[in-house]
């Protein structure tokens, strides 16, 4: 009960926006919504003065539990620091909805529902927020993310005719005969991969990024493309852990090209967003060969790097091109550090024990993700050198801007240097 | 008996039916197809269904042919070209009806089978109206509800 | 002036109390033996857990103790040499940061918590040597350093990983011991220690990686005394002489050591033979001691390089403060054929210059004669060749070391800048560091007559054969790209991947995927383009549209056999 | 035989007069007829299967089909002074 409470405030929140139009409003809103997460996710005791209706089909796992506070944590930050009108907030909070459903979604319809409910919103802020070639933009975003979709969908029909339910419980425990694993990876992977997303279905997200305005990149970078990746942990290694370990190394070759694929094209993209856009497609598929590890510290690598690739990448999209004062370059300076990993950030955390769980597999592995860690600090300081002698624009961080700031980039390294948080 | 009239309302019906799509007249295809419902009707009443068989007098005889008539008498159909011209379109035509005839039949009869005959008396019919399909039911006055006001805003003249 | 300077005095007085600090572990290591202070349990992760302590150790602290002292020198003299900057306090922030990274480097009990302060002092280093931001070509330097390190770093991190697969553990205490059960020339140790000195390349500047050193010049000088001369570049030394015991069992590994330290010495010294700027000359000069160093450890040696480690770092950090005395007082002019004559204009700065020059050609008595003696010796143990070799280098340093002192102090005024003594503040610490430059050596007085005199003798021989050479006539033999290996770096490895960075962008990306994707849509609308002409819009047609498609679905229902 | 089967027989015949009226009419009233006919030739196999409830809901769903269907051919023939089928060929994107 209160998780369908949870999944409705955002709802109700954005009906409240779209009413009163009021900023303070959205702030208060969220911020209710992040100390409702926290409640819930800390002392589920106190929630018994819900009716105690159980709802099976939706439940907090402990990864799902640091999502949702992520999440909300996230919106918090992101409408804090939007300058963007009232339909976008209200938006933005559907957003959230829909992917406090799917943290919660037990079951794969409502996973499913959930799971295409995000798009619709994202897909009015790009035609509605954007900024220029939006309309192609906003269709090319869609019709990828559509194809994910169909080949989810076309799994989730084929385990529904094999099991008659549509519970993950009674998905995981049916054992599928391995031809059939093979396609259901393959579905599975053309569903989460283009999400997250990997090389090569990653084409519509640099445009994306780029075309939407800024809160609208902070929500698609930090959260939306999780989703992927939760897909992957959620669905997919308790499905087909066998196909998965039989053609681990493929999947592990395919991404580990992908990571530096992705990290040389970040050197050849100009412009910030771009720049910031590629990177984290090679440390998306990073995060996905952790997973794709298949061992216990690499999956618990990929989750610690959700959170610190969802920090970071937050961080560094707020940073975009400012007046060049001494807190804005410090603060940039920061977040670049974060997003390459440097020790006592959670990023080195991650990126660490995914190489650890990859090096079980094979060596080779981490040598090749850990050449993309040399080509993105490359990258990075390349991008804040740049933003350094570039000349000045004439916007200021606003003082919600430098406190969001200073949230993240302390949260980042307060992660790195008591990482058990994120630890499952 | 209920063998004789079974024959006697098939023939009416099927003829009536065959002049409804042949008559050059539309005033007659309204009669013809008038009489056609009756017959229809008739079946409705050996098969043991004397509601439905009143019901659909009044609806169809009694209210959607009236205003078929209406309609046409409204308009002053002249010279309307009543058939298609070309004689492939006949040819066509009988394909098609002959194809879906076989089709519709090779399908019907391989599910059709002798059924429960249930209770078709006005008294079930309407206690499973406000129960069961109770909430069709109020969909369907929705649907009335459009369609006037549909039908209001068509017959607006600009 | 308490007020113009605060954030150095500020800055200065911790470091100093850290100095003292260091002084009490080490007294207190010499006195009850090692102890440790643990930190905090940093992760746990499938039964395996990190805890962060400190160790204090007798490396360690002598490693504590040298970095504090000379830190605090530098701290001192950077007071007076960054005195008209206005990024002062960030500049002292940078400093003090980077002795709380090398702290960590040398006192973590772990190698992950050494891995922080290996990556820590590589931030500062970057952050320090791009510290003037104004000009685009420092924060290149900057950038090249990071990276090269990182390239560096990333050996050390697989390093780590094995050793994590291999014992399970990081920590020094478990995985020395742990390593007594394994068997010498086990695979999984080679490759441990290789990946680890692959680390130690990049951080001590050891070939292929040592390019980044002399860009790192760009720097402040004190930055580069203390970053790039005393500290940081021997934290490979420190972590080869940490894991010993590793190395000990691999000895494939160490003689690759000794021989990549063999090579960097050689090709450090050629270089420097023929560069021009003064910093660029110590720099390359550092390249080549710290291949002494890591040489001395390959031939398994850990005392004699740990010795010229320190000593090295008096007397490099003296003649990197001294030149920087130089360039101070000659305003900013760091080109050797634009000095000349200075040692009427800086006598004291000439005096310190000279013990740190003679100390780092290895003339007796000063330090550095007793520290290369006791590596000579070592690695004449471990070969024949790479003694012979290393000989040879020590001429060289001779050779340049004279060409560098000669240029700069001797001969006639090339310009029309007037030198003047550097401040109190700045000589005061040089004086300290050329008195600890001259007689740190007695901390080992273990002497050899033949060598002693022979020294004595070449290095007289040198000085006066290249006199003539370069204080009378100076000439101008300078050579600035000689021996480049960036060219070469340039053309075989920056070029290609920025090549194929653009190729991949505008080929793999835009032709094949998008239009891949493209052509999936292209199909489609072709399709819908050519099925529009049966939307004729006439409703007969429809119709008969209609029923054509039912007639069709039914009979084919109906054939079908299901 | 079965008596259903004639009432099966019976709606089959009736449904194809009707469709056959669709095809070769070319008065859109008439064509609307035919559909009727069509709907009722349904409703007595319904019957016969003795599914009232189903006939209850098509009556209603055919009245207001034909009474929306009946508006748009007078605002039609208002338009186009026709209620030739042949002539209205419009009805596309």
């Amino acid at each position: 009960m209160a998780l369908l409470v949870l999944i409705s405030l955002p709802l109700l929140g954005a009906l409240g926006v779209l009413v009163f139009k009021s900023r303070l409003f959205a702030v208060a809103v969220s911020t209710i919504i992040a100390f409702f997460t926290a409640t819930i996710v800390m002392r589920p005791d106190l929630l018994m003065m819900f009716p105690s209706i159980s709802l099976p089909s939706l439940a907090l796992t402990p990864l799902s539990s640091i999502l949702i506070i992520l999440t909300s944590l996230m919106v918090l930050a992101i409408i804090m620091t939007s300058e963007d009108s009232f339909g976008f907030i209200a938006l933005l909070l559907g957003i959230q909805a829909a992917l406090f459903g799917v943290f919660c979604a037990r079951t794969g319809l409502l996973f499913y529902i959930f799971w295409e409910m995000t798009l619709i919103p994202a897909f009015f802020m790009i035609v509605g927020w954007g900024s220029g070639d939006k309309l192609k933009i906003a269709i090319r975003f869609l019709l990828y993310n559509l194809v994910g979709s169909f080949a989810l969908l076309a799994v989730f029909i084929y385990l529904f005719l094999n099991t008659h339910s549509f519970a993950f419980s009674d998905w995981m425990t049916m054992v599928f005969p391995q031809s059939h694993q093979l396609w259901l990876l393959v579905g599975l992977m053309i569903a989460f991969g283009i999400k997250l997303p990997l090389v090569p279905f990653h084409r519509w997200q640099p445009d994306t990024y780029e075309c939407l305005p800024r809160s609208g990149t902070m929500l698609f970078s930090g959260l939306l493309s999780k989703l992927g990746i939760y897909g992957i942990l959620v669905v997919m290694v308790p499905l087909v852990p066998h196909a998965m370990l039989i053609h681990r190394s493929l999947i592990l070759t395919i991404i580990s090209i992908g990571v530096i694929y992705a990290s040389v094209v970040a050197l050849a993209e100009t412009g910030f967003k771009r720049v910031v856009a590629t990177v984290s497609i090679a440390h998306g598929s990073m995060l996905a060969a952790g997973v794709f590890s298949l061992t216990p510290i690499g999956i618990q690598g990929g989750i610690v790097q959700i959170v610190a690739h969802s920090l970071g990448v937050t961080a560094l999209f707020l940073c975009e091109p400012r007046v060049r004062s001494r807190f804005y370059l410090g603060i940039l300076f920061l977040s670049v550090l974060g997003s390459i990993g440097l020790p006592l950030t959670v990023g080195f955390i991650g990126e660490f024990l995914i190489l650890l769980g990859l090096s079980q597999v094979s060596l080779i592995y981490a040598l090749v993700c850990g050449v993309s860690i040399v080509l993105g600090a490359w990258v990075m300081l390349t991008l804040y050198q740049n933003v350094q002698s570039s000349s000045d624009t004439p916007i200021r961080l606003t003082d919600d801007e430098e406190t969001v700031l200073i949230a993240l980039v302390s949260a980042i390294f307060i992660l790195g240097i008591f990482p058990s948080v994120v630890l499952l | 008996m209920s063998i004789t009239f079974f024959w006697i309302f098939s023939v009416i019906a099927v003829i009536s039916a065959l002049s409804v799509i042949l008559t050059r007249n539309p005033i007659y295809s309204v009669l013809s197809l008038i009489v056609c419902f009756f017959c229809i009707a008739g079946h409705y009443l050996l098969m043991g269904a004397p509601f439905l068989s009143a019901v659909h007098i009044i609806v169809y005889a009694g209210a959607i042919m009236v205003l078929f008539l209406f309609v046409i008498m409204l308009m002053n159909l002249k010279d309307v070209p009543e058939f298609v011209s070309q004689w492939w379109h006949y040819i066509l035509a009988g394909v098609a009806v002959s194809a879906l005839v076989f089709g519709v039949s090779c399908q019907l009869f391989q599910s059709y089978g002798p059924r429960v005959i249930g209770d078709m008396s006005l008294k079930a019919l309407s206690h499973a109206l406000f129960t069961t399909y109770a909430v069709p039911f109020e969909l369907s006055a929705i649907l009335f509800l459009s369609a006037v006001i549909g039908v209001v805003y068509l017959g607006k003249t600009e | 002036m308490i007020k113009k300077h605060w954030a150095g005095i500020v800055a200065s007085l911790v470091v100093f109390l850290l100095f003292l600090t260091s002084l009490a572990a080490f007294n207190r290591v010499h006195t009850t033996g090692a102890f440790e202070v643990p930190l905090l349990n940093w992760f746990a992760v499938s039964g395996m857990s990190v805890t962060w302590g400190l160790l204090f150790d007798s490396l360690s602290t002598l490693m504590f103790t040298m970095i504090t002292g000379v830190a605090f020198l530098i701290h001192v003299y950077s007071i007076g040499y960054m005195a008209d900057d206005d990024n002062r306090a960030r500049f002292f922030w940078y400093l003090n940061l980077f002795v709380f990274f090398m702290v960590i480097l040398v006192l973590s009990d772990n190698f992950l918590g050494m891995f922080v302060g290996w990556e820590g002092v590589g931030l500062c280093s970057y952050l320090l040597i791009g510290f003037w931001s104004n000009n685009r070509s420092y924060l290149t330097a900057a950038k090249k350093a990071f990276v090269m390190n990182r390239i560096g770093d990333l050996g050390f991190i697989l390093g780590l990983l094995v050793m994590f697969l291999t014992f399970g553990s990081v920590q020094f205490s478990e995985v020395f011991s742990l390593v007594q059960q394994v068997p010498a020339n086990d695979i999984a140790l080679i490759l441990i220690t290789f990946l680890l000195f692959v680390g130690v390349t990049g951080k001590s500047a050891q070939l292929p990686l040592f390019t980044w050193l002399p860009d790192a010049m760009a720097g402040p000088t004190p930055v580069s005394a203390l970053i790039h001369a005393a500290t940081m570049v021997t934290a490979g030394i420190y972590m080869i002489a940490r894991s010993s015991a590793l190395y000990e069992l691999a000895p494939q590994v160490l003689t690759i050591v000794m021989w990549v330290g063999v090579a960097t010495a050689v090709v450090g010294a050629v270089i420097a033979l023929r560069q021009s700027d003064i910093k660029k000359v110590l720099a390359y000069s550092t390249v080549s001691q710290l291949g002494f160093m890591v040489a001395s450890l390959g031939a398994g040696a850990t005392f004699p390089a740990l010795f010229h480690m320190v000593t090295h770092a008096f007397f490099k950090a003296l003649l990197f403060l001294g030149a920087g005395s130089v360039i101070h007082g000659m305003g900013g002019e760091q080109d050797m054929y634009k000095m000349g004559g200075l040692k009427r204009d800086m006598p004291l700065t000439f005096s310190v210059f000279l013990v740190g020059a003679l100390a780092l050609s290895g003339c007796p008595p000063f330090s550095g004669f007793f520290s290369k003696d006791a590596i000579l010796l070592a690695v004449h143990h471990a070969s024949p060749i790479a003694f012979y070799t290393l000989i040879g280098v020590s001429i060289l340093t001779a050779i340049y070391v004279a060409r560098m002192v000669f240029l700069v102090f001797f001969g006639s005024q090339r310009s029309d800048t007037h030198a003047h003594e550097s401040p109190a503040v700045m000589t005061v610490p040089l004086v300290v560091l050329a008195v600890l430059a001259a007689g740190a050596g007695f901390y080992h007085p273990e002497l050899e007559l033949i060598m002693l005199g022979g020294t004595v003798i070449l290095l007289a021989l040198i000085w006066g054969l290249t006199y003539p050479r370069y204080a009378v006539k100076a000439v101008d033999d300078r050579c600035d790209q000689f021996l480049s290996f960036d060219l070469v770096y340039h053309a075989l490895i920056v070029t290609p991947i920025l090549a194929s960075g653009r190729l991949i962008h505008s080929f793999f990306d835009r032709d094949i995927i998008d239009n891949t994707a493209g052509g999936f849509g292209e199909l489609i609308s072709g399709l819908g383009q050519s099925l529009r002409s049966l939307h004729s819009g006439s409703i007969g047609f429809y119709l008969w549209m209609i029923t054509a498609y039912v007639a069709v679905f039914l009979i084919g229902f109906s054939i079908w056999p299901f | 035989m079965n008596p259903e089967f004639h009432y099966l027989i019976l709606g089959c015949i009736l449904f194809s007069i009707g469709v056959l009226g669709v095809l070769i009419r070319r008065n859109v009233i008439i064509v609307l007829m035919c559909v009727e006919l069509m709907l009722n030739a349904v409703n007595l196999i319904l019957v016969s299967v003795c599914e009232p409830i189903f006939v209850f809901f098509i009556m209603m769903v055919a009245a207001v089909e034909v009474s929306v269907g009946l508006a748009l051919i007078a605002r039609i023939y208002r338009k186009f002074g026709t209620t030739d089928i042949s002539t209205f060929g419009q009805l596309k994107g």
